[in-house]
């Protein structure tokens, strides 16, 4: 099965990332342009055993211990991207095609997967091409979602619209949802239809340690911590096991943050 | 003021006021915001997160920050980032760091070692994006065969025409150009660093300009600036 | 030369196309997705020689007489899309590309204009593209510019952006010019760059007689009553005369409008 | 009640709640917006300039007007409604006037007489987008074969399968589908007509369903939904 969480840097879907881990899911296939902690804490988890993603790193930190592990000793496999071979095998999923076109350049990535060409009818140019990727299931997470299914974001939006359009599925969980109608308006930012969007949940800080603009914001200092966590194999598994198996759901997760923790994020930095 | 502070100082003197740069992780993140503040108010600032035109009031600690949207001309997609402004040219510069770089400006963020055995695998391509690039200076990173080529650099005859392919590579010991066949070439030095610290610290003999500059020590106002911007970070910086 | 005055139904650069009528302007090719009565207007006025596009309406009310009397008979050459394939063109060439792919069905059309497909390298399927549509210039009206040149509308925004994005040269017409950093904040509604625009020009009611949503309502009347105007094609010449040929620039136009039927225009419909 | 509200408020019925519509100019805007005020307030308006989920307060005279935006779902450039929407078949259904048909349902909107040298040039294609459609019923325009194929109908041999290609005519005279092979078939009388009537105004023999049923009368709460749209028109309608 084949799982897009969506989102860069913003609104990552870490509570349905690690519901994932407390069902102890196995073999999925993870794309995510960025991984990402949620990703590297799946994958020390033995959730899955492929991930397709264009830049694997800690944003603003550095590498991703528990992906570099598991590629390094050959645990899961690769399908690697740039960011817009990313984007474009989306583009491609969103609009029902079964391919995209776009000038690549010539990276020794090319050697690692099909990467084929086209040649344009009009001008004879061979133009590089990539595959669509349409996962089975992306899930998104939003700041506000009404009763209809509706989903609307605001500040980046990354790859979520063109994610959950490539999906069969999508599900999303949202910081709130609201009566039908609130937010009817041209003007207002819709990420996507209610009829595309197959369940929602209320998840509040459900992309907590990532952000949600206008809400809370990154818990800078927990994806500092990561590295030291995730560098060592065993210190990893018991922070699973005191976070992610170790709690019930995600309120336990939050409760276990505490309300001082989220209060700080909720204020934003207090020297602004 | 460490030395990637004075690579950041020495890489943001390199932006023009106007250009459109597409703003890499880590130490083009700083270098650019410093050149906004100095000499280049109108630079403009785009992250490959979809950002156009960003004004951050604080130092983003990645390229994904909210503190890149909340003044920002727009937030586009990154599908429309990359097909509508980067595929078509519009965007003059790119400023990328890398974990390795040969004579031909190839890039290496990928991996060290096979990729399909790594000794270490590295976050990957990303969007990495082509033009100016910043590493420290050594032996195992200025290589002169690399792992694995990320982003391409000039072809093997000559150099990319109309300004295409990387055209600065700054680091901890100077600042390097490339030559009209695409070679590497030492045109500056880092204050306090000699040219045979450069030949020490490289995997192959990289030529020097005729006329050798020297990079003129961080002016009291850069210095001022860097330190305003780390204080805004979280605990102020390091 | 290839024009495209941007904007469906919406927003329509009128004062532009008028303005190019005044300049005595011939030999253009138009495009547009919609020619509306700014295009039929034009071709009236001789200015073009060929028309690109994909429905010659005039919107809830019939047919475009100037546009048809001119293909009848043979005055002007044409070159008909579907919407979808004249959007694709657009998109083409807002990315770079020389071609896009779509599922397009077939249609009559396909025999008078060049329709190629291509095999998608991944799956064997045959796939239509369009070639890519490249303006030389493209022309938008929008309700607001800075002074730095960015563009902002709301409403409907048709073809405007990838329409803008696909030209060599982007010319806009603005009812209103702003200070810079007016509207600086990720929520506003950015249609371009202000680098991507070579020159704007303040013009009030510029898309008269189409709207701009927020602060003019469209002329219906007008639109009604082109149709008897355009069908006799004396009554048009002299339609031309006294409106275009006759006013000197659009100021005047304006003046000759009324200031009585741009208030009532800018009230709305009374009965709303 | 002239005959094209009988056609409106006719097709309107064939509507249901929930189903996401693509509206066409004409005829559709009108029957969409009454099966929306009377048995569909679910149903999903979409309007080709971009409009999902249009609720009009008044009867947009066009596709592009304001009234559609105000309380729309959402705008979208026209680009990202083909390819997202209707490429992917989240639409139910298209709902479409046109020049001409044949018994296959092909449609032509483009051009009476050869393209090249026209008798009548019509609009041509816009975003013809192909399940239901709505004429007058005349010789000429129930035609055997057509000058021009704008939105193609069955193909040669069979009908559609899983539902696509036309799915119902609505003239003034009647109500038609498509049997098992694609051919057209009269399904129901409009209200005072006849078949021998249709069979007179069709250039080939439509056969009749066995059943054939008797489009009921437009009851007093379709007219006055009718009435109370038209009222919001500039004049208050014709």
């Amino acid at each position: 099965m084949t799982i897009y969480l969506a989102g860069f840097s913003h609104l990552i879907p870490f509570a349905a990332g690690h519901e994932l881990i407390r069902q102890r899911r196995q073999h999925l296939t993870l794309c995510r342009a960025t991984p990402d902690l949620v990703y590297d804490q799946m994958i020390a988890a033995g959730v899955a055993n492929r991930v397709v993603f264009s830049y694997a790193g800690n944003p603003g930190v550095g590498l991703l211990p528990a992906f570099r592990r598991a590629v390094e000793t050959g645990q899961i496999a690769i399908d690697e991207y740039t960011h817009f071979e990313m984007v474009a095998r989306l583009e491609a999923g969103a609009a029902g095609l079964p391919f995209w076109p776009l000038r690549s350049p010539a990276t020794d990535l090319a050697s690692y997967h099909a990467h084929h060409t086209v040649v344009c009818p009009y001008t004879g140019e061979e133009i590089s091409t990539v595959p669509a990727l349409v996962p089975d299931v992306t899930v998104v997470h939003v700041q506000a979602a009404d009763e209809q299914g509706n989903l609307y974001v605001e500040g980046l939006v990354g790859e979520m619209r063109e994610a959950a359009l490539a999906a069969r599925i999508v599900l999303a969980t949202a910081e709130k949802i609201y009566p039908a109608g609130s937010f009817r308006s041209a003007r207002s930012s819709l990420l996507l239809p209610g009829f595309r969007v197959s369940a929602v949940a209320a998840v509040p800080f459900g992309a907590h340690p990532s952000y949600a603009a206008g809400l809370y914001e990154r818990d800078s200092a927990f994806y500092q911590a990561w590295t030291a966590i995730a560098r060592d194999a065993e210190y990893c598994q018991r922070w699973l096991e005191e976070w992610i198996y170790g709690t019930e759901n995600h309120q336990e997760y939050l409760a276990k943050l505490g309300q001082q923790k989220l209060d700080m994020l909720q204020m934003g930095e207090p020297h602004e | 003021m460490n030395s990637r502070d004075i690579m950041a100082i020495a890489s943001a003197r390199l932006l023009q006021d106007h250009q459109r740069v597409l703003v890499g992780v880590g130490t083009p993140n700083i270098a650019a915001n410093i050149a906004k503040r100095l000499h280049a108010p109108n630079l403009v600032m785009i992250y490959e997160s979809g950002v156009i035109d960003a004004m951050p009031k604080k130092l983003p600690l990645s390229i994904g920050d909210g503190t890149l949207v909340d003044e920002a001309l727009a937030v586009l997609p990154m599908g429309e980032l990359f097909s509508h402004y980067l595929q078509t040219g519009w965007i003059d510069i790119g400023f990328l760091g890398a974990a390795q770089i040969d004579s031909r400006g190839n890039l290496n963020s990928t991996v060290i070692g096979p990729y399909t055995h790594p000794k270490v695998r590295l976050a990957g391509s990303g969007g990495a994006a082509d033009i100016a690039c910043h590493l420290p200076h050594t032996r195992d990173r200025f290589a002169p065969r690399l792992d694995f080529i990320t982003s391409p650099g000039h072809p093997r005859h000559g150099a990319h025409p109309d300004g295409r392919g990387p055209w600065r590579v700054v680091t901890d010991l100077g600042v390097f150009g490339f030559d009209e066949c695409g070679e590497m070439v030492c045109l500056a030095l880092m204050p306090g660093h000699t040219y045979e610290e450069i030949l020490d610290h490289s995997g192959w003999q990289i030529p020097r300009a005729a006329a050798l500059e020297q990079v003129p020590e961080p002016s009291s106002r850069e210095v001022q600036t860097l330190h305003a911007l780390y204080s805004t970070l979280p605990g102020g910086g390091k």
